[in-house]
């Protein structure tokens, strides 16, 4: 990684853009295109291109995969849990009526909890699959099959 | 489930069920033989508090069952099976074996409670229960010959019980109906085919000629203890049945006479001296069955009050019998004799027995057996009557006097037991008193019987008749011996039906697999024998590399798939007409 | 609180395992995922039993998920069909947990421990999510959970044999597209009709006239569900996986994956479509009678020629598989209740003998039938869990198995179909013989000289809920009252058409 | 008619040395012509008894006595022959079977008569 200067550079300038972008998509999905899945890819290829550039040990030293599984384990939380929370507060499962005071507002906010936790099992699940090939030896050993 | 429990709460089968449970968890010795004598006890106690009618209410599978149908007939039987299961737990006192204690009782609960059984489907519970716990008492005797003996024995006693089920569950598609009641109906041209299973399968466990040869091919096969077990019940439930559900079927009255003529001859050539006692059972029954082809009042207290009676000598005679077999290792009539000298009571509780058989005056066949006759008789049925006073003399000839005779008089074996063990004395000598006692106060047994007894026994001209035949025969016996007419006793077997499963099977089996292996063999110009041709084409596709068990295959897989969406569709869409 | 939990029953049974997966994760200890699972599975279960309870006098439970009434929102629908197959599911699920904690100690490698927790409450609430919803599409949606994490179970199994790998492929493969043939059925009602909900599907279908889309969307479905039950020629996926699966995996999976499948198909064949007649069913009787006799048939005779246990009984499960859908054949309250009846009481004897025959490879370390050999003296418990099922596999009285075949043999008399009554009793002897192989190995062959440890009887915490399972067996094989009525009431709801035959009780709160 | 064997000094019973009369030669022949003597007795009370049967047969005299004795003769006699034809081997069925076998002793009292 000596060499490649602009890539580093150009890569190092990009990364926050798409995150940016990512965050944008995210919380645009409650009333315009976008929404969590969307930006959770999104968001994961800031990190995929960041692991391209500068190594995969890099990016898994800053991204270990046991936090990559309690991303996606959060992620799935946040969404049913929002299903229950309503639950909790005297309602049927995902109605979001209930979250504020007036019912649209409730509706807002309980799209933008799913959604939130959409996005981010989505991008864990994102790195999770780019480790899973990115990981893969080039050469099976003979002992390994 | 709870209902069932309460339902068993109400029958004498739980006390079996809980003593088998407990039984393993109780060292051998006092504290069992103890726990085998109280379950009888209390069973016996359950009957005879139990108020009459129908109880112990169940259900399965929407069908409901009685456990617990309680009326004169099953009391009687009831009761029989809990002295017999009693007096066989004296006798086996001496059992350190955990398999054929646990068995012992369920087969005897099973038993008692099939005579209780308010329903077909409750009875062949306890017909197949019966079968799997007595089938141990022959594997118990440990050798590889019981092992195939009990496996014989199985085969047909599970398969009186497929029987069974199938006209059970044809008699129920027919009238709507399992209670078990009487199926004679308007006799036998209005039977359908399930009524005619279930007397097929009545008559595998009653001994039916032709039917009966597993009784004494598995019987001589048990253990000591565990003859003098199997001789009490299974029969004996199954003539219950018949009593139940087919009294007054006249074509049983001569399936009867002939089933109390031939075991005689057979019995007569005999040499395991436990065979002879098996056939005479069979005779017995042959008695009984008459009873219940005749089926009037008088003719089914005959029929129970014979049954009750031959329960107590037959168990009499296999224990001495058994005995026997416990001090000198054999049961052969050619390897005994003369054993008076060194075993004088168990002798005399010998000729107790086969005087009760025998159906002497003051003996206890002396007070059932005129039953039957005298029915048979008021009937107007002088063949078949004159056949049953034929093998009167018969039961004398094999069990009156080949038993006790060969073993403990005739020409000296040499051997010389000790007395039979204390507490085998102590079976023998009650269940004795019982046959004497029965024989001198019949009307003690008469109180007992299904329907009130106005009968007589003691007619001077009835007893004098019966003299005159016993006495007189004794006679032919005893010239006969003298001028060595009587056939002496050779080791050997004699052919019966079980020939034809045993021997002409596997021969006609054998051979075809021979005739179809040449042609086979022929067939593939291989060397392999038919059976292993054939087994190889079978596995070749069902087998783990076979076409039927691949597994690798998920291109043919989609295939099938397209196959089958393509056939539904196909005759959704085109054949079917919209 | 009660009235909360009470209130919102449907619900809490699904939809508990779902947060108690993602929560297991994110704690990472294996031992607390144990736990959370154990008390989420033990509470769904006794939520199924109360659902049970209520459904049982015929009436029929809604749920509206979000506060929208169907037929725009998504309801969870619960009558006495669903009830039994929740009551399969989570009693399985909940026996075979704490099986599971000592099995995959040996099986699975250690790191995997909480991903196995967390994937199995995954495939447990998609099989109960399946099971519970009134809407069509969610069925697709559940059955994918359930598929997916059902994939990762099996290639759990690679530790044990690398073969479970190129199992879980092969499933996942053939389950996608028998999944894409159903969603295509989907599509095909969904374009006819303009709705989803299944009861307004029955509704919509009654009324429109006979058309080619409804007939192809009916073939697809059956077919495409065909291959998630196993239906014969279509099981080849089920050997391999269950046979290679962790053992705790094969006993959930076969005494509940197969069941739920099969349930949607007889929710669709009866509540959406209508089968008393029509093509329906044509396609019942020409289809699927045929090919339910020869897997009764064809797969005993595979299982009598296995070597492998485990193997043998999928090929068992397969041959059973056609016994639940013959009673469904025959269209009259009788069979389908058989149906049902046989459902369950397969669940409790392949999922027993799945648990046993996984003790057996847990202390000796194969599956193939020669380490079974003495197994009687070496492990007697085992050996008599083994036998006990093995009993009720073939349907001897007091146990099980024989209540359903006898109802299914009523039904086959109802029907008049008497041969048929023939082909169930000549596979049961070919069951008497795959089972008699096992009970001869097992008591009449010398145990295996071991040069390691000897072979002893199974941990505590394997043999109590294989236990409970043959006590189960013997229990509903003697008190058959309860599976029986329940079917009963089931089927009469089934055969009357309709989702909709019974009262609704709206449980939570009536959606707008 | 076995003799009983004068040579065996084994103990027998006290009992069983009483019945040993049994075995001499004169006390089976009185034996037999008490037995015979009981039968005509059996027949002449017969005579003094007029009874009346269900079957005119009965009503014979002697009827059962001669109907016992001859009963027994034609089974003895028929059982020789059927012997002949259906009598086998103990190992007719194989050496495997019951009938060939010993009882196995292990569960057995196998004990021999002593005094004491």
């Amino acid at each position: 990684m000596k060499y490649h200067l602009i890539l580093r550079v150009v890569t190092r300038l990009l990364v926050g853009p798409i995150l940016l972008y990512g965050l944008y998509v995210q919380f645009h999905g409650d009333f315009g295109p976008g929404g969590g899945f969307q930006a959770g890819v999104i968001f994961a290829v800031a990190f995929i291109l960041y692991g391209i550039v500068f190594g995969l040990r890099d990016l898994r030293n800053r991204f270990p995969d046991r936090v990559i599984h309690q991303l996606f384990a959060l992620g799935v939380l946040i969404y049913a849990g929002t299903g229950f929370v309503s639950v909790f507060l005297g309602a049927n499962f995902l109605d979001y009526n209930v979250l504020a005071e007036k019912g649209y507002e409730g509706q807002h906010l309980g799209i933008i909890a799913v959604e939130l936790g959409v996005g981010i099992a989505v991008f864990a699940v994102m790195l999770a699959i780019y480790y899973a090939f990115a990981a893969r030896p080039p050469r099976i050993d003979d002992k390994d099959w | 489930m709870i209902e069932f429990l309460t339902a068993l709460l109400e029958t004498p089968v739980l006390w079996f069920l809980l003593g088998a449970i407990v039984l393993p968890f109780i060292p051998a010795g006092t504290g069992r033989g103890l726990l085998t004598l109280v379950v009888p006890i209390i069973s016996a106690w359950v009957i005879w508090t139990a108020p009459q009618g129908l109880g112990g209410a169940a259900s399965l599978a929407g069908l409901d069952l009685t456990l617990m149908r309680v009326d004169k007939l099953s009391i009687v039987f009831g009761l029989i099976f809990s002295l017999a299961a009693f007096l066989a737990a004296i006798y086996a006192w001496h059992l350190r074996d955990t398999v054929q204690q646990v068995a012992t009782l369920l087969y005897a609960g099973t038993a008692i409670g099939a005579v209780f059984a308010g329903d077909l489907l409750t009875l062949f519970i306890y017909w197949e229960g019966t079968a799997l716990a007595s089938v141990f008492l022959i594997w118990a005797r440990g050798t590889e010959g019981a092992f195939h003996t009990g496996m014989r024995y199985l085969i047909i006693q599970i398969g009186s019980g497929v029987i069974l089920i199938a006209g059970v569950a044809l008699h129920y598609t027919q009238t709507g109906s399992i209670e078990f009641t009487s199926f004679t109906g308007e006799g036998p041209h209005s039977w359908g085919v399930g009524t005619w299973l279930i007397l097929l399968a009545f008559g595998i466990k009653c001994a039916f000629p032709l039917l009966h040869n597993w009784l004494q091919d598995s019987y001589p096969a048990a253990t000591v203890t565990g003859t003098v077990v199997l001789s009490a019940f299974t029969t004996k439930m199954a003539v219950y049945c018949l009593a139940r559900g087919f009294a007054g079927t006249e074509f049983l009255i001569y399936v009867g006479a002939i089933m109390t003529l031939f075991p005689i001859f057979l019995a007569e050539i005999e040499n395991d001296l436990r065979r002879v006692l098996s056939y005479s059972l069979n005779n017995q029954l042959g008695f009984m069955v008459v009873g219940v082809g005749v089926g009037t009042e008088l003719a089914l207290n005959g029929t129970a009050a014979h049954a009750f009676c031959h329960i107590l000598y037959k168990s009499l005679l296999f224990m001495s019998v058994g005995a026997v077999l416990h001090r000198t290792g054999t049961s052969k009539a050619s390897e005994l004799g003369g054993l008076y000298r060194t075993m004088p009571l168990t002798m005399v509780f010998c000729i107790i027995g086969a005087a009760s058989i025998s159906a002497f005056p003051l003996f206890s066949g002396f007070v059932s057996k005129s039953l039957i006759l005298s029915a048979t008789a008021d009937n107007q049925y002088p063949i078949v009557w004159a056949a049953l006073v034929f093998a009167s003399a018969g039961v004398l000839s094999h069990s009156g006097i080949k038993i006790p005779y060969f073993t403990f008089f005739a020409h000296d074996s040499g051997k010389r037991p000790a007395e039979a063990p204390t507490h085998m004395l102590i079976a023998m000598g009650l269940t004795a008193f019982a046959c004497v006692f029965i024989g001198v106060f019949p009307q003690t047994l008469y109180a007992l019987l299904p329907y009130s007894v106005d009968y007589v026994p003691y007619t001077w001209a009835h007893v004098l008749e019966q003299m005159q035949l016993l006495v007189f025969a004794l006679l032919a016996f005893a010239l006969l011996m003298k001028y060595g007419f009587f056939p002496e006793e050779k080791r050997g077997i004699n052919l019966d039906t079980d020939w034809s499963y045993r021997k002409m099977l596997p021969a006609i089996v054998g051979f075809s697999c021979q005739v179809i292996g040449a042609v086979w063999s022929e067939l593939m110009r291989g060397s392999h024998a038919a059976k292993n041709a054939i087994l190889d084409l079978l596995s070749g596709y069902y087998g783990p590399q076979g076409r039927a068990a691949q597994v690798q295959s998920t291109g043919l897989m989609v295939l099938w798939l397209a196959i089958l969406l393509g056939t539904a569709l196909v005759l959704n869409l085109v054949i079917l007409p919209s | 609180m009660l009235e909360g939990i009470v209130q919102n029953a449907p619900l809490l049974a699904i939809m508990l395992p779902l947060i108690a997966a993602p929560v297991a994760v994110l704690f990472g200890n294996k031992s607390v995922a144990f736990y959370i699972s154990g008390a989420t599975l033990v509470l769904s279960f006794a939520l199924c039993v109360y659902m049970a309870l209520l459904v049982s006098d015929g009436s029929i439970l809604s749920y509206h998920i979000g506060g929208w009434a169907p037929p725009i929102g998504i309801e969870y629908r619960i009558d006495a069909a669903n009830a039994m197959v929740m009551i399969i599911v989570s009693a399985m699920g909940a026996l075979v947990l704490p099986y599971a904690r000592a099995s995959i100690e040996k099986e699975i490698s250690p790191g995997h421990h909480t991903m196995f927790y967390a994937c199995y409450m995954l495939c447990f609430t998609g099989l109960m999510g399946v099971a519970a919803t009134g809407d069509a599409f969610n069925v697709f949606v559940f059955l994918e959970i359930s598929s997916l994490s059902t994939y990762v179970l099996v290639a759990m199994g690679a530790r044990q044999d690398k073969r479970a790998l190129s199992a879980a492929y092969d499933y996942l493969i053939l389950g996608t597209v028998g999944a894409t043939f159903f969603v295509i059925g989907l599509g095909f009602l969904y374009i006819a009709t303009g709705t989803l909900n299944m009861v307004d599907l029955a509704d919509k279908l009654a009324n429109s006239p006979d058309n080619k889309t409804i007939r192809a969307g009916f073939a697809l479905i059956v077919i495409g569900m065909g291959l998630k039950l196993a239906l014969f020629p279509l099981h080849r996926w089920l050997p391999g996986a269950y046979s290679y699966a962790p053992s705790a995996v094969s006993a959930f999976l076969a005494s509940t994956a197969t069941k739920v499948a099969l349930y949607v198909v007889i929710r669709f064949t009866f509540s959406v479509y209508d089968a008393s007649s029509g093509f329906e069913r044509t396609t019942l009787e020409y289809i699927i009678l045929p090919l339910a006799i020869t897997a009764m048939f064809t797969a005993s005779a595979v299982a009598i020629f296995q070597m492998n246990v485990k193997k043998l009984l999928a090929y068992s499960s397969v041959s059973q598989i056609g016994y639940m859908l013959l009673g469904l054949t025959y269209l009259n309250q009788t069979g389908v209740a058989a149906s049902f009846i046989h459902m369950f009481n397969h669940a409790m004897t392949k999922g027993a003998l799945f648990m046993a025959v996984g003790m057996v490879v847990w202390r000796t370390g194969s599956a193939l039938l020669p380490s079974f050999a003495g197994i009687g003296r070496t492990m007697p418990w085992t050996a008599a869990a083994i036998v006990v099922a093995g009993l009720s596999l073939i349907g001897v009285p007091a146990t099980a198995g024989f209540v359903s075949k006898w109802v299914l043999m009523a039904g086959a008399f109802e029907r008049g179909w008497w041969p048929v009554s023939f082909a169930i009793v000549g596979s049961s002897v070919l069951a008497v013989i795959y089972v008699w192989r096992l009970v001869e190995v097992m008591y009449f062959q010398e145990p295996k000289a071991t040069t390691k440890d000897p072979v002893r009887e199974a941990p505590l915490a394997m043999l109590v809920p294989t236990w409970i399972l043959i006590l189960a067996i013997v229990w509903f094989g003697i008190a058959a009252n309860a599976p029986v009525e329940l079917a009963r009431i089931a089927a009469d709801g089934l055969l009357a058409g309709g989702f909709d035959n019974g009262q609704t009780v709206i449980l939570g709160i009536p959606g707008r | 008619m076995a003799k009983p064997d004068t040579k065996d000094e084994r103990p027998i019973s006290p009992t069983g040395r009483k019945l040993t009369v049994l075995e001499q030669p004169v006390v089976i022949n009185r034996m037999i012509i008490g037995l015979a003597l009981f039968c005509a007795l059996l027949f002449l009370a017969d005579l003094a008894h007029i009874r009346h049967g269900k079957f005119a047969v009965e009503d014979l005299i002697g009827f059962y006595g001669f109907y016992g004795f001859a009963a027994f003769a034609f089974i003895i006699f028929a059982t020789k022959a059927l012997r002949a034809v259906i009598g086998r081997d103990e190992d007719y069925y194989g050496d495997r079977v019951v009938d060939a076998e010993d009882y196995p002793p292990t569960e057995l009292e196998l004990k021999e008569f002593s005094d004491d």
